[in-house]
């Protein structure tokens, strides 16, 4: 399991790096994603196994909503993405407050 | 620990890289396919088939196919951010923070899976065979019951902002044979995999993200036949019917059994079994909504 | 199951693993977008690949459910790419709205 | 052993040996067109060998038929794939 676990820190810390330096909207939902899936993974992989090797149902209920909600969240994201585009022209924010400012 | 494992894993890192770095937003969104692919095998592995399920549908089908849709529409003069001693520090930070979680995760207490064993303990009770299915629509009803209002939530607020206007699609004759096959099959796929939510992996969820795909296949497709396209009001009922659905059995089949979302025993099998249908509609709905691809104007 | 078969699962999956290790180059090299989608392609049949041996040596038949879903939204995401990337114009979006 | 894992021995490393051909092309071959070769024919004949070779060890029809079914769909897909992205290469091309 420490494989997984190390995997997953890697990834949400990659993740929340590129959420914060990129300053392109859809680059921040990447790292956003990215994140999320090292937070799942590291969720899984403490999780306890049952004998037949299946994972927890309490761990895998709870992905299977973030999964969803992640989803979402990245679709209204890249919609509200689309209208600024749409709107200003351009897909990136502005430098001074590109950290943070994420959907 | 095994080798395939660790080529997986390794794989997986890499192309998470290959996602955050890559120079044109088209290329990461491919990236973010196979980067997807590979959760769900890790999820296989991990022994979570129920969320491999989910991923293989969503992380590596939906929001792949909706970061390509999107990239080529906010491809722009790629100014990749990364650059001077703030990004320095923040990546150092980063690192740092890699450190910290992964100490924080090895260090903790091996979970003794008191949660696994009072699920196991509970399943007869509930009434419900399959465990994950169990805690969803039993045991944590309330936070299913609440994260479909979520959804619904998020569409609402992005049918709120004027759809952004974009190029019609032509009619590909392969394209639509081939759509015309494989449609049909993926929604059956999806009644299928509602149906093994019973006792199996499988579920509302599953199910749901297979049927968003399946519908998305058809617009990309441009198949004559959308109804979700051309009767908004039957767009709005599969909406919302998830919702209402779970919200009116909470109460009245929970007002029958002396508590809010409480299932008169009896009836659990056919009261769960009629809550994800309806769930798998509107998360399918929902999820086409968010795409916005063709959206009606 | 017979420990040969166990072997030969196990070593058919390292295969595998290692099949996809190496198809990340083109992953990652590219040069074209439609390079990339092939290794993702690529990616994918082998994963089905992969799924469907797990099925069966570590006895978890919804993997084969896995499998099929993954081989179902392989296509959306081609005819994603080939219907959006068709006509990646800067600013089509602005001219219109 | 009995005859039936041997069968699916040999199918598996005949599968492996499919796989393997088709990464190599993936990386070795020239540009996209030809790429594209190495997902619609190797990969392909290697999941079919897999395909076969685990339907021997499914032990229930309908495990047999579910995988069978997976490989048509690798088919249908991988020869949609290659059309469309041949298409978009050609576009890309000039």
């Amino acid at each position: 399991m420490t494989l997984w676990l190390a995997t997953g820190c890697v990834l949400v810390a990659a993740g929340l790096v590129a959420l914060l330096l990129h300053p392109s909207l859809m680059r921040k939902l990447l790292g956003f994603n990215v994140m999320g899936g090292g937070v799942f993974l590291v969720l899984l992989a403490v999780a306890p196994r049952a004998a037949g090797g299946s994972a927890d149902p309490v761990a895998q209920a709870l992905l299977l909503t973030g999964i969803v909600i992640a989803v979402a969240a990245t679709a209204l994201g890249l919609l509200l993405a689309r209208r600024y585009r749409a709107a200003t022209g351009r897909s990136e924010l502005p430098d001074d407050e590109a950290a943070g400012t994420d959907d | 620990m095994n080798a395939t494992d660790a080529i997986v894993a390794t794989a997986a890192v890499a192309l998470a890289a290959a996602v955050l770095l890559a120079r044109d937003l088209r290329a990461a969104a491919m990236s973010f396919v196979a980067f997807g692919l590979l959760l769900a095998l890790i999820w296989a592995r991990l022994g979570a088939a129920d969320v491999a399920l989910a991923e293989a549908a969503i992380g590596a089908g939906v929001t792949g196919a909706l970061l390509i849709d999107a990239a080529a529409q906010l491809a722009g003069p790629g100014r990749r951010g990364g650059r001077g001693p703030t990004a320095l520090a923040v990546g150092l930070l980063g690192g740092a923070l890699a450190l910290v979680l992964a100490h924080g995760a090895v260090s903790l207490a091996p979970s003794a899976g008191e949660a696994s064993r009072l699920v196991a303990a509970s399943l007869d009770a509930a009434q419900i065979v399959h465990p994950v299915t169990a805690v969803l629509l039993s045991f944590r009803a309330y936070d299913t019951l609440l994260e479909v209002g979520v959804l619904l939530i998020a569409v609402v607020a992005a049918q709120a902002a004027p759809p952004v206007p974009r190029p019609p699609l032509h009619h590909d004759p392969v394209l639509a044979r081939v759509a015309g096959v494989t449609v049909p099959l993926a929604v059956l796929v999806a009644v299928y995999l509602l149906w093994a939510g019973a006792t199996r992996s499988g579920g509302a969820f599953q199910a749901g993200a297979v049927l968003a795909g399946a519908l998305l296949l058809a617009r990309f497709a441009a198949l004559p036949f959308d109804p979700l396209a051309t009767r908004p009001v039957l767009r709005r009922a599969m909406l919302a019917l998830g919702l209402a659905v779970f919200i009116a059995v909470a109460l009245g089949a929970g007002g029958a059994a002396g508590a809010v979302l409480a299932y008169p025993a009896a009836w659990t099998g056919a009261l769960v079994l009629v809550i994800e249908a309806a769930l798998m509609l509107s998360i399918a709905a929902s999820l086409v909504a968010l795409f916005g691809v063709g959206r009606p104007q | 199951m017979a420990a040969r078969m166990t072997a030969a699962y196990a070593l058919f999956e390292f295969v595998l693993a290692t099949n996809l290790a190496v198809g990340l180059v083109r992953a990652l090299r590219g040069p074209t977008l439609a390079d990339r989608l092939l290794a993702a392609l690529l990616f994918g049949t082998t994963g089905v690949a992969l799924l469907l041996t797990m099925a069966i040596a570590h006895d978890a038949p919804a993997l084969r459910n896995v499998a099929l879903v993954v081989m179902l939204l392989a296509l959306l995401t081609v005819v994603a790419f080939a219907r959006t990337g068709a006509a990646p114009k800067r600013g089509t979006d602005d001219e219109s709205a | 052993m009995n005859p039936l894992d041997a069968i699916t021995w040999l199918l598996l490393a005949a599968a492996g040996t499919f796989f393997t051909a088709g990464t190599v092309g993936l990386l070795r071959l020239p540009d996209t067109l030809t790429r594209i070769h190495a997902l619609t024919k190797a990969d392909n004949l290697g999941l079919g060998l897999a395909a076969a070779a685990l339907m021997l060890q499914a032990g229930s029809w309908a495990g047999a038929g579910e995988i069978a079914l997976i490989w048509l769909l690798a088919l249908l897909a991988s020869a949609t794939a290659g059309y469309l992205i041949a298409h978009r290469a050609l576009d890309e091309r000039d």
